[in-house]
């Protein structure tokens, strides 16, 4: 829809649909991943204050809101060390590996119903090969920095990604099961309506089915959370980057602004998942209580109200894992792969037969 | 080679004007290497506790002097340990700024006299910038150390110094 | 007129431009004074001993095999589950077996142990009055 | 619950060729004195028979007495199960201090031992791993506690005296 | 892996070659400067060797050399996470040596104080212990208690962290007198501040996991390598030296010593050391509440001799310290500054069986182990 809009804008050649689609793959970067992980960080740093009877940053000014652009350009300031015998190549193209990744997702996720980056119709299988190749950026940083702690920082890395993919692709396979479809677009269309509709209280329609697919559903969200947090390596599965154990893990070497592309790449990934979630369970940019815009006739407001919506469950998903981060501590590598291959991938398995067995009725 | 290392003879407005921008966002968001030697340790410690809050000044502990722009030398430093103090303050990148905190890494402290192993003041090994009296200093005067290092940090300019 | 995977590729192209862009923007501003112990790898204040480049531990291999199957059974199962529903049971059965067959195979290798990650192999410290500490062996003490 | 003369005489009962004695002429607890070479064999013994069970070294620690020129050694020792306890001292000549080590029969010894030979020099022989503990590894300026030591000028070119 | 299959012992063939790791001395988890050296195969480790003596500050070379009211200030510089601890111990030894009593009103008011940095020291404790874990929260709750008492301490003699405040004879200055109310209140505000701490930490299953059967220690191991406190005290023997070999006026409160009962995992393993410390500030409130209501009145400074010039001879006294029984052995020689002092630091003891403890585990198991037993650089390097 809005990829038409500004191809006819440009005149309908070859070249106008190569402009009209870095418009519309530069828009997502700088209207919103860039400003979120400007708010995300000084969000971090001010939920974690007040959990623990702190204050947070507050001298920049009014409550610090102005701490994370500080950060950031004193980052530009610092100088950049690359270590005599480090692997300057691949110590260079980690980075951006990892933030391409992590970027490459929010093409296929709805922000609004008009505006979607691509809409593949291979949507949740292309997200979840996306972010695969974050693993190939985090094994290239910690191998090429020469250094011990990021070496095995990486190698758990690398473990604890590959093992949680499966169980996150086992539920989003029963998602496909039940909505016929893999393009987040339309599995967001399908949850119109009330919050009744939404996929985690069984998705539309009112058949014996849907009341039957309630509890799985519970199931499966709890296991898509909880793998997605171990692939965005959050606490209580943040061994990568433990800060106790090794260092600061695979960007221990890493000084300056490539520091501050893991960090953006983290913050950008933390929202991708989230934003995967609620578009997977929760209704994508569908408002539980019906549009305003509906009400009093404005079309255009629409767009801008589900937006606002998508925007508020993906923050709060957000916060939910800052505050399972200062509260939970963390888990050994032993302890973590035996909650994947032991324990969620099991019941994802069950969990998928008997989705199957019920939408058959 | 840089823009920051470049020394600028005239100071037009716009080299000042960034020049504040760049020095306000250095010096309000100093990242700080978690390392504490001794009985100071536990002061910088209660200083980033709740009560007296490290954090309101933008200061974080960061693991690693990668990624770190300020060490607070905390507790008395011996000869053993200077050498792996040396090599810490080396590899931490560029504008970086130390605190000498507590008598024993300004000037040897109560073992200025008969410790053999100690090194008298830290300032022999590594060019400190601001020094916190008190053994241990109570948090209210780290902070006042930060806030100077802050002043000091403001007044910094890249135009050369003619005079 | 681009494709829906051209557009994707957009995307990940602007990304690389823009991490490289932000990157050789700060290489203009940033000072640059490499000294000789600057350019030593960090390890918490000491010289590195031995080089990390080392044969690491093969655990990961047995690992990333379990993965590869498990991989293999979902790009299987994606079309299928796509299109089950049109033929009713059958159709479900067919998916079905395959997954129990799968659920069999994972059985067969939780029980000979492969998904045991690499436990600590702990012989709790006793000293003996004759002779001096022990050597740890290598067999495992269940713990 | 056994007091000092009594653990004398049952060790001169075991130990009839070694020369022990104790001395109570100074205040608070008396000192059992034994000689340097066989003080793991009286140790092995002290800890090992029924009625003694010194199952603890509280504490080892080393006294130059420059003096009489001796390097000695007293060991604290307790037993947790019969509660009694008892100081034993060890001395040697200060040139050539030669004590035989007691890791083997407490483990705690071992960097009690390595700490006064790091700072008296005291030699413990067959010591599991006796290197220095609290000072550098190459520090070559001699033993710090002894009563006639000097600060070296520097040390890895940082000055050392103030 | 229990049994060998195939797969496996195809891997466990190829030998893979050891990397040894510096924890060095900068880093998060070693509680001050300490350097371990890991041997590592893959995450498991084959060996540790701790360095020390990064904080070696001289202490007993300044012994000899300063008269024995200047050593006090020293003492508190050894372990300064109970400062009050080591001052009891050298007053307790000197009065020992010179045959002093000390009125009833000090024997109090230094158990008190005591007590108060056993709670305080402890708090750091399962804080930084909770840190190492990677729960980050806890820390910052149990500095905020720990805050009230330093602000009890504060009042009294004036510092903060290293107070000089226990002399050898008595005590440097009087309590306050709104000092008694202050502490009732503290106490009455910290037992439910600790019920919180454990609901969050103790209990919490993840933490389980990662102590529970981790670093077992068992008792005949403990005692031959002299391990004493709480590390010993979850081995599961009731062995502490205020009972053991009673000192002061600790004889006259009734309080039970905990033990490592091996309630999630096999007794004497990092869960019991850290809940027996959980249960020690228990017991230490109460001592200090039976302290305050039968404090004597007195003059706190009347048996502190003008010259301290002990006769010729040696003296060695335990106390017990949070961290362990802390040993003084003062050798005099008749002069007005002693001729020798060793001091035994149960740090320095109880981290030799770091080696015993960390053999076979993971890298993040030894980050657990050291935070158990709880060591502070400053009693090791002395």
């Amino acid at each position: 829809m809005m990829y038409d809009f500004l191809v006819d804008l440009f005149g309908n050649s070859a070249l106008a649909n190569i402009i009209a689609g870095t418009i519309q793959s530069l828009l997502p970067l700088f209207v919103f991943i860039l400003p979120f992980a400007l708010f995300a960080v000084y969000l971090e740093r001010k939920v974690s204050a007040h959990m623990q009877d702190r204050l947070g940053p507050m001298r920049t000014g009014w409550h610090g809101w102005k701490q994370t652009i500080a950060d950031i350009l004193k980052l530009i300031q610092k100088e950049d060390i690359v270590a005599k015998d480090n692997d300057r190549l691949l110590f260079n193209l980690a980075p951006i590996i990892v933030f391409a990744g992590s970027y490459a997702a929010f093409a296929a996720i709805p922000f609004t119903s008009i505006f979607i980056g691509t809409e593949v119709d291979l949507g949740i299988f292309y997200i979840i090969a996306v972010t695969g190749i974050v693993v190939a950026g985090i094994l290239m940083a910690g191998w090429a920095s020469n250094n011990k702690y990021s070496l095995l920082g990486s190698m758990r890395s690398v473990a604890q990604i590959i093992s949680y993919e499966i169980p996150t692709i086992l539920v989003a396979l029963s998602l496909v099961m039940i909505s016929g479809s893999m393009n987040l677009h339309t599995l967001s269309e399908q949850q119109t309506g009330y919050a009744w509709n939404w996929y985690i209280f069984g998705g539309p329609g009112s058949e014996l089915s849907k009341f039957l697919l309630i509890p799985s559903m519970l199931v499966g969200f709890l296991i898509i959370y909880i793998s997605t947090l171990a692939e965005v390596n959050r606490t209580p599965f943040d061994i990568p980057e433990a800060e106790s154990e090794l260092v600061s893990g695979y960007h221990t070497e890493y000084s300056g602004m490539k520091f501050a592309m893991f960090f953006l790449a983290e913050y950008a990934n933390m929202f991708a998942v989230s934003a995967i979630v609620v578009a997977l369970f929760l209704g994508g940019y569908q408002s539980p209580i019906g549009y305003l815009g509906d009400l009093i006739g404005a079309k255009w407001m629409i767009p801008i109200e589900q937006f606002s919506w998508f925007t508020i469950k993906g923050v709060f998903f957000v916060f939910v894992q800052m505050w399972l981060r200062w509260t939970l501590p963390r888990l050994r590598v032993d302890q973590l792969m035996a909650v994947s291959w032991k324990y969620l991938i099991p019941i994802a398995f069950v969990n998928l037969i008997i989705i199957g067995l019920i939408t058959l009725l | 080679m840089g823009f920051l290392d470049s020394e600028f003879t005239d100071g037009n407005i716009v080299i000042t004007k960034a020049e504040d921008l760049l020095n306000w966002a250095r010096l309000s968001s100093l990242w700080q290497v978690s390392f504490g030697l001794a009985c100071c340790a536990i002061e910088m410690m209660a200083t980033s506790a709740s009560h007296y809050d490290f954090d309101r000044f933008g200061v974080i502990p960061r693991p690693s002097p990668r990624q770190a722009d300020i060490i607070i030398i905390s507790g008395t430093v011996t000869l053993k340990m200077a050498t792996r103090i040396k090599r810490l303050y080396e590899q931490m990148p560029d504008p970086k700024y130390i605190i000498s905190m507590g008598s024993c890494s300004n000037c040897g402290g109560p073992y200025w006299e008969h410790g053999y192993h100690v090194l008298k003041g830290v300032d022999r090994v590594i060019p400190v910038d601001v020094y916190v009296p008190g053994c241990p200093p109570r948090p209210e005067a780290l902070l006042e150390g930060l806030l100077k290092l802050q002043e000091k940090i403001r007044n910094e300019s890249m135009i050369k110094k003619t005079a | 007129m681009l494709t829906e995977f051209g557009k994707a590729f957009i995307f990940i192209l602007m990304a690389i431009i823009f991490v490289v862009g932000i990157v050789y923007f700060a290489k203009l501003i940033r000072p640059a004074r490499p000294t000789h112990e600057k350019l030593k790898t960090y390890e918490c204040g000491e010289n590195p001993e031995g080089s990390p480049w080392i044969k690491f531990n093969i655990r990961f291999y047995v690992v990333a095999l379990i993965f590869l199957i498990f991989d293999v059974e979902v790009v299987l199962l994606i079309p299928w589950a796509l299109v089950y529903k049109d033929f009713g049971l059958t159709g479900f059965l067919i998916g079905g077996i395959f997954l129990v067959l799968l659920g069999l195979g994972m059985a067969y290798e939780w029980r000979k142990g492969d998904l045991e990650w690499e436990k600590p192999k702990v012989l709790p410290p006793s000293f003996n009055k004759t002779k001096a500490a022990p050597k740890v062996e290598k067999e495992l003490v269940e713990v | 619950m056994k007091q000092a003369e009594e653990i004398l005489q049952i060790l001169k009962a075991n130990f009839p060729d070694s020369n022990l004695e104790l001395k109570t002429d100074q205040p608070t607890e008396p000192i059992l004195v034994a000689s340097p070479l066989e003080i793991d064999k009286l140790s092995m013994f002290l800890r090992d028979s029924s009625e003694l069970l010194f199952d603890s070294l509280m504490n080892l620690s080393g006294v130059d007495e420059i003096k009489a020129n001796l390097l000695s050694v007293y060991y604290h020792l307790e037993s947790t199960k019969l509660k009694h306890k008892i100081t034993l001292k060890v001395s040697t000549d200060r040139n050539k201090p030669e004590v035989s080590t007691v890791t083997e029969v407490w483990k705690g010894a071992d960097w009690h031992e390595r700490e006064a030979y790091d700072l008296f020099g005291i030699i413990f022989l067959n010591h599991p791993d006796l290197r220095r503990i609290l000072m550098p590894y190459d520090w070559d300026a001699g033993y710090p506690l002894r009563k006639d030591y000097e600060n070296p000028e520097f040390y890895q070119g940082m000055k050392v005296p103030y | 892996m229990s049994q060998e299959s195939s797969l496996n012992t195809k891997s466990s063939a190829i030998r893979t070659e050891e990397m040894v790791l510096n924890m060095g001395p900068q880093h998060p988890s070693t509680h001050g400067v300490l350097r371990l050296e890991l041997a590592l195969e893959g995450e498991i480790i084959t060996n540790v060797i701790p360095h020390i003596g990064y904080l070696h500050r001289c202490f007993e070379k300044h012994c000899e050399a300063m008269t024995y009211p200047q050593i006090v200030p020293y003492t508190d510089r050894m372990d300064y996470l109970a400062p009050m601890g080591n001052e009891f111990g050298y007053a307790i030894a000197m009065e020992k040596l010179l045959g002093i009593q000390v009125p009833e009103r000090v024997d109090y008011i230094r158990v008190i104080m005591a007590e108060l940095q056993r709670i305080s020291s402890h708090l750091v404790a399962l804080g930084t212990y909770g840190a190492d874990i990677g729960a980050f929260t806890p820390f910052l709750y149990c500095f905020r208690d720990r805050e009230k008492i330093l602000s009890l301490f504060e009042m009294t003699c004036g510092a903060r962290l290293l107070y000089n405040y226990i002399w050898v004879g008595g005590l440097s200055h009087d309590l306050h007198p709104d000092f008694v109310r202050k502490t009732r209140e503290f106490i009455k505000e910290f037992r439910p501040n600790l019920k919180e701490v454990n609901d969050l930490l103790s209990h919490n299953r993840i933490f389980i996991d990662r102590t529970a059967n981790v670093g077992i220690l068992p008792v005949d191991t403990a005692i031959n390598y002299g391990v004493s406190g709480p590390n010993l005290r979850g081995s599961g023997i009731k062995w502490d030296v205020r009972k053991e070999d009673p000192y002061s006026v600790y004889h006259k409160f009734d309080y039970d010593i905990p033990v490592g009962e091996g309630k999630y995992g096999t007794v004497g393993d990092s869960w019991d050391r850290y809940y027996v410390r959980v249960l020690e500030m228990e017991e230490s409130c109460k001592i200090v509440e039976q302290a305050l209501d039968q404090l004597p009145e007195g003059d706190v400074q009347s048996a502190i001799p003008k010259r301290i010039k002990p006769p010729i001879g040696h003296v060695y006294s335990r106390v017990e310290n949070p961290r362990g029984d802390l040993g003084y052995f003062i050798i005099s020689d008749g002069s007005t500054s002693p001729y020798r002092v060793k001091v035994r630091a149960p740090s320095f003891v109880s981290m030799q069986i770091m080696n015993e403890l960390c053999k076979g585990y993971m890298v993040a198991d030894v980050v657990t182990i050291l935070g158990s037993i709880d060591i502070v650089l400053g009693e090791i390097d002395r």
